[in-house]
């Protein structure tokens, strides 16, 4: 069994769910001959063909929209946006159609939104967002943010057979960086809302998901090693809904507790589990939450202000410190 | 009387675009029908009996309901807020509109949406949501799964004069246009967009020129003749079965009440109302009828006192009904789970 | 002096703001002849003319647009969503477009985006929202929510005199119920970025904005007279910037925090007070933050359905009591 | 040869478009401007000096250069991504360009945006944001302020045939045509939308019969030949000057490498391409002034010699520059604050 990376494994998911089920079907721009801006979908219109590997005009209202028409006579679409950061051209669609068509009228609505997110990777303001916590806020919709080639695969193919609208975020970043073995023969579903322990520990929690995980995972082994902590990396890999049980166990294990996001801080989701864990888990805190997340700044383009701007292992590092010292 | 009606009848012309003596008395009942179910939920209305606003179509009927009697069982079409016609049209019960307006726990949306804001996947219409212009999108998607699964079905949109202006309209049709999908747009050109013009909206002389923007066909007709609306749908519809790609509809009609019972309206030409008056959809149907003595008076009559004791008996029915369990609230945002929690603070 | 009431107050700002600078502009949705859906512009086109109040095609998306265009030109436009709702149609052009001009472009940006918002009002789903979390999250824009008529009329003048592009969320709810006598010879401006005590206390603090601020009133009230608690209320009145010093201030002072807002509760706005609030203060808590919100569903349109999602004087009662005895 | 080029000269039919002679050699400067900055940063992309992607308009040069020289200082225009031509005639000087492709600290945006996405309110040109279709809206907006405030001031905005299918795009169009603004819309057809056809995108046969559905005048030239798209674009400018309104301009030309350089055009067939190589838009404008005389061989290398030393003396200046200081990312979030607070953990 070769190594695949974390793009690999997420096409290897739509692969896998397109031949299982003939309802699943792939929309969006660029999909098809060319195989998607990334390649994800490369290959995909010679075996599934034009009827299910659907060109679109460049129109992600229109994309989403007829995603969820289709998804309500019982079709799966799985609607690409060729980056996250357009996804804000459906927004209205997602929000007041896709998300409520359940609730107001009764229609199944089973679909997928997905793109690349993300920065690191000298982007620029258009080319590098994470959208998590623009959705976060409304109910109707699920988000999935996997951080490792196991979760890529086990979230598409969760995604694609959940009953409700999922935005399924993949971060551009890990695309090719990421490899890891995953058995053939298994049929790998990650359950959504189930979070993840990405790394035990006894002394300090950092919360996260997508590419910070691999970031918690580097400031831990420092802290280990500089400074004998004992770090507990949650990774969170559904936002919604989110895993009050793990977010609240491993908060009673090490009772201190650090989120890190990619995202801008003023609103991002670790305000949501800071709250959670405020409402639910007081009691059990030794120090205040404390965040790490980007500075409150459209992302920049040129290395030096991307790197400024973005949290890096060693705020992580720094952060954990203070917190460990609590 | 009957023996009058009945020579007239020998004298009868023939019945144009294929339409049987029944179909007549049907496309009366459905125009009848729509208009004293909006006239009966006003005075609900002014009894402060509907909850939310209530949006009127006098003067439009014949738009929705010829158009909608253009479709089979197994197409589909989404309804804008003056196409209560087409609804009732395509299956949607009197019952269900007067629970939906008044909030009632047995509306077809449990009290969720307001006004005609409902659905029905089975009878093969689709629940509108405020923001105009994104059902052009979702009924795309409709067809879309139509075409993929290479069924002999077709969408039909409504969007009004100013719906046009949207982005979502834009991109809706266009995918449509490009993927060839069978489905048809109507645009109900009723002179108004709340408070404003066409002219304000667009700068074409007339909306159907936007299909050529589109690479699409496209007609323009009288909305107020409820038979050439049927039969111009009818070909439309029938061309998209076939294969033959989207065809946008403009149907010429009026706004005769306001934007809605609140609005006075004070910016509509009184004598614009008046002229429009005259031109009565339903009226016109009628004098076509007694011209041409298809359906006599008597039949006529009956059918609208049919019509009278059904929506009587709806309203008589609903009113007594209760509104939604608070409680309930919380079911339905997902497949799973069913129900969200309530708010800890709630429980008690 | 008369009473005058919250949509009037802000139609007075509106006007004064107009004959003050002419640079000052309208668009929107019938706001000229029909002075817009809920006549907050009634009389406008007749004193400025079509020049200055341009009613425009149903499009939110090219009406933020024209403004922002406009505005980089030199002028000062106001652009009236007919709903707030309707707002969602233009996130892209507010988040991409607006929000990052003067950052990445150095453009200048000043321009008010207004619209009625908020629920009790039977609108149903798409006729109740509160779109504050949706925007919180992206810097470069402003946002305020007036809950008093001279708030109503002092945050409107001062965002038309902001430099940068500010979101001013207008409760319904309020624009009738709500009078007050203003000075008519004043000035009255209400700075951006500054919170209001509005009623002090000992015990406890209730931070909330919009419509909230009257139900937390009711609600102190009733804690005085039959509990006996000393409730303080902070009206925030602008979201972002945020007012961290009077937040902080209430939270050393009374030492146990509630926070109220009408929209949906998971990613709202208490979830960036609660982490700031534990970031900057956790030791002076003596007890959670606590939050009352909606429940997580569209708002429904059924009296019994909505009375029993949005967050009710009843709640915080409840809640406060709790917090009080903790 | 002096003689030969002279004596051509003399028999010299008269230059179209009310052009004068300095004029054919500036918008000879211009394409060839464009063209040798363009590769030269290719260059400097395979030597990985290019920090983010880079977008060439190879074979489009004309369009954008013959569009905007059609502008008075005053008027504004708004590039897109292939549009470099048409900055450099609005004033963008090579040197930012450069910096800005690399990042450095003196770029326009102080190193916060990549490729061409900057603007100058002064020169009349507006950073382009890489949402398609939003700055038409934007530009709707700054024609509106030239309208409100009576200046006799225009607005051109590119835009390519795949952000035709964008909802931004039919909403500030129409937006603009509706208040008959002083715009001109350049489609820039070059065939492809990244990997996507243009009948994907549209189902139009030719994207100027868009014009119709906005109830504007529409008009499809060869985008190849720059003086025929001075010429037309003139025309427009004029017009909307005039206050006669919006004009839409389908320029017909080709992409004749990948949407960025990264992409192989493995789907681009090869014979297309080559085909667009010999009406390469340079070459046609070479030999039209060969067989003219307008602007003698001499005249012209003389132009391309100095464009040489131009862009290398900006690119040896430019790539010793540094990159911007970390903390100024801080900087001008908004007007107030200017700079923005630190995290609290980046004091330390
Ligand atoms: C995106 C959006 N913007 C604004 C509104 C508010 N609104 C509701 S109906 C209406 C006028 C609609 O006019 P038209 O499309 O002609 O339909 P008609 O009312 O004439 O049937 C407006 C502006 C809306 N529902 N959706
Ligand atoms: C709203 C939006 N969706 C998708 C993209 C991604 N994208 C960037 S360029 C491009 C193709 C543009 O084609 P066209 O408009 O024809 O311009 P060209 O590249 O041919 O000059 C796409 C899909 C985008 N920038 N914006
Ligand atoms: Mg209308
Ligand atoms: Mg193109």
């Amino acid at each position: 069994m070769p190594e695949i990376t974390y793009l690999e494994a997420l096409r290897e998911g739509l692969r896998e769910e397109m031949r299982r089920d003939e309802r699943v079907f792939i929309l969006g721009e660029d999909v098809g001959t060319y195989g998607g801006a990334f390649k994800v979908t490369e290959g995909f219109i010679e075996e599934f063909g034009k009827n299910r590997i659907v060109d679109t005009p460049i129109a992600e209202a229109a994309i989403v929209g007829a995603a969820a028409g289709a998804a309500h006579m019982g079709l799966r679409p799985v609607a690409e946006m060729q980056f996250i950061d357009f996804i804000s051209c459906a927004y209205d669609m997602l929000t007041n159609y896709v998300a409520t068509a359940r609730y107001r009228a009764g229609l199944p609505t089973p679909m997928v939104v997905r793109g690349p997110c993300g920065g690191y990777v000298r982007g620029g303001p258009f080319h590098s967002q994470n959208p998590e916590a623009a959705f976060l806020h409304t109910p109707g919709l699920k988000i999935v943010c996997p951080a490792t080639a196991r979760d890529a695969k086990g979230l598409i193919k969760a995604a694609i057979r959940d009953d409700d609208p999922v935005l399924y975020f993949e971060h551009k970043y890990l695309y090719r960086r990421i490899k890891e073995t995953l058995p053939e023969d298994e049929d790998i579903v990650t359950p959504i809302g189930k979070a993840r322990i990405a790394r035990e520990g006894r002394d300090l929690s950092i919360i996260t998901w997508s590419a910070m995980v691999w970031k918690a995972l580097e400031a831990a082994e420092r802290l280990e090693r500089e400074d004998g902590v004992s770090v507990e990396v949650l990774d969170l890999r559904t936002l919604l809904p989110m895993d009050d049980e793990a977010i609240l166990a491993t908060v009673r294990k090490t009772n201190k507790v650090l989120i890190a996001h990619e995202d801008t801080r003023t609103g991002g989701v670790a305000g949501e589990i800071t709250a959670r864990i405020n409402e639910r888990a007081f009691e059990w805190l030794d120090g205040p939450v404390l965040r790490v997340t980007a500075a409150d700044v459209p992302l920049p383009y040129a290395p030096t202000l991307e790197d400024y701007v973005l949290p890096q292992t060693e705020d992580l590092v720094q952060v954990a410190r203070k917190l460990a010292a609590y | 009387m009957t023996s009058r009606a009945a020579s007239v009848a020998a004298a009868s012309p023939p019945i144009p675009a294929g339409l049987r003596r029944e179909q007549l008395v049907e496309l009366y009942y459905w125009l009848r029908l729509t208009r004293t179910l909006e006239e009966k939920l006003t005075n609900l209305y002014r009894q402060g009996k509907v909850i939310g606003g209530l949006f009127r179509s006098l003067g439009q009927e014949a738009d929705s309901v010829g158009s909608a009697y253009a479709l089979r069982p197994a197409d589909f079409l989404s309804p804008l807020i003056r196409n209560l016609g087409s609804m009732l049209v395509k299956g949607a019960e009197p019952l269900q509109i007067v629970r939906q307006y008044m909030a009632k726990a047995e509306s077809p949306t449990r009290g969720r949406e307001l006004n005609i804001h409902f659905g029905d996947l089975e009878k093969g219409y689709v629940g509108q949501i405020s923001h105009l212009g994104d059902m052009v999108p979702v009924m795309a998607g409709i067809a879309l799964s139509f075409k993929m699964r290479k069924e002999p079905r077709v969408c039909l949109v409504y969007v009004g004069d100013g719906a046009t202006s949207t982005g979502a309209f834009h991109e809706g049709i266009n995918f449509a246009a490009v993927q060839r999908l069978p489905m048809v747009i109507i645009v109900e050109n009723n002179g108004w967009a709340y408070s404003t013009r066409t002219e304000q909206q667009t700068a074409v002389k007339q909306l159907v020129d936007k299909a050529k923007g589109y690479g699409i066909p496209g007609e323009r007709v009288d909305g107020n003749d409820v038979l050439v609306v049927y039969e111009v749908t009818k070909r439309a519809v029938e061309k998209a079965r076939a294969g033959g790609g989207v065809t946008l509809l403009e149907l010429m009609t009026y706004r005769r009440k306001g934007h809605a019972e609140h609005d006075a309206q004070g910016y509509q030409p009184k004598e614009e109302i008046a002229r429009w008056e005259a031109n009565d959809p339903i009226d016109r149907y009628d004098r076509q009828l007694d011209e041409t003595g298809w359906v006599t008076r008597e039949e006529r009559a009956a059918v609208r006192a049919r019509i009278e004791t059904e929506v009587d008996a709806v309203i008589a029915q609903a009113e007594n009904e209760p509104f939604p369990e608070p409680e309930t609230a919380l079911d339905g945002v997902y497949a799973h789970p069913a129900r969200i929690e309530p708010l800890w603070y709630r429980h008690a």
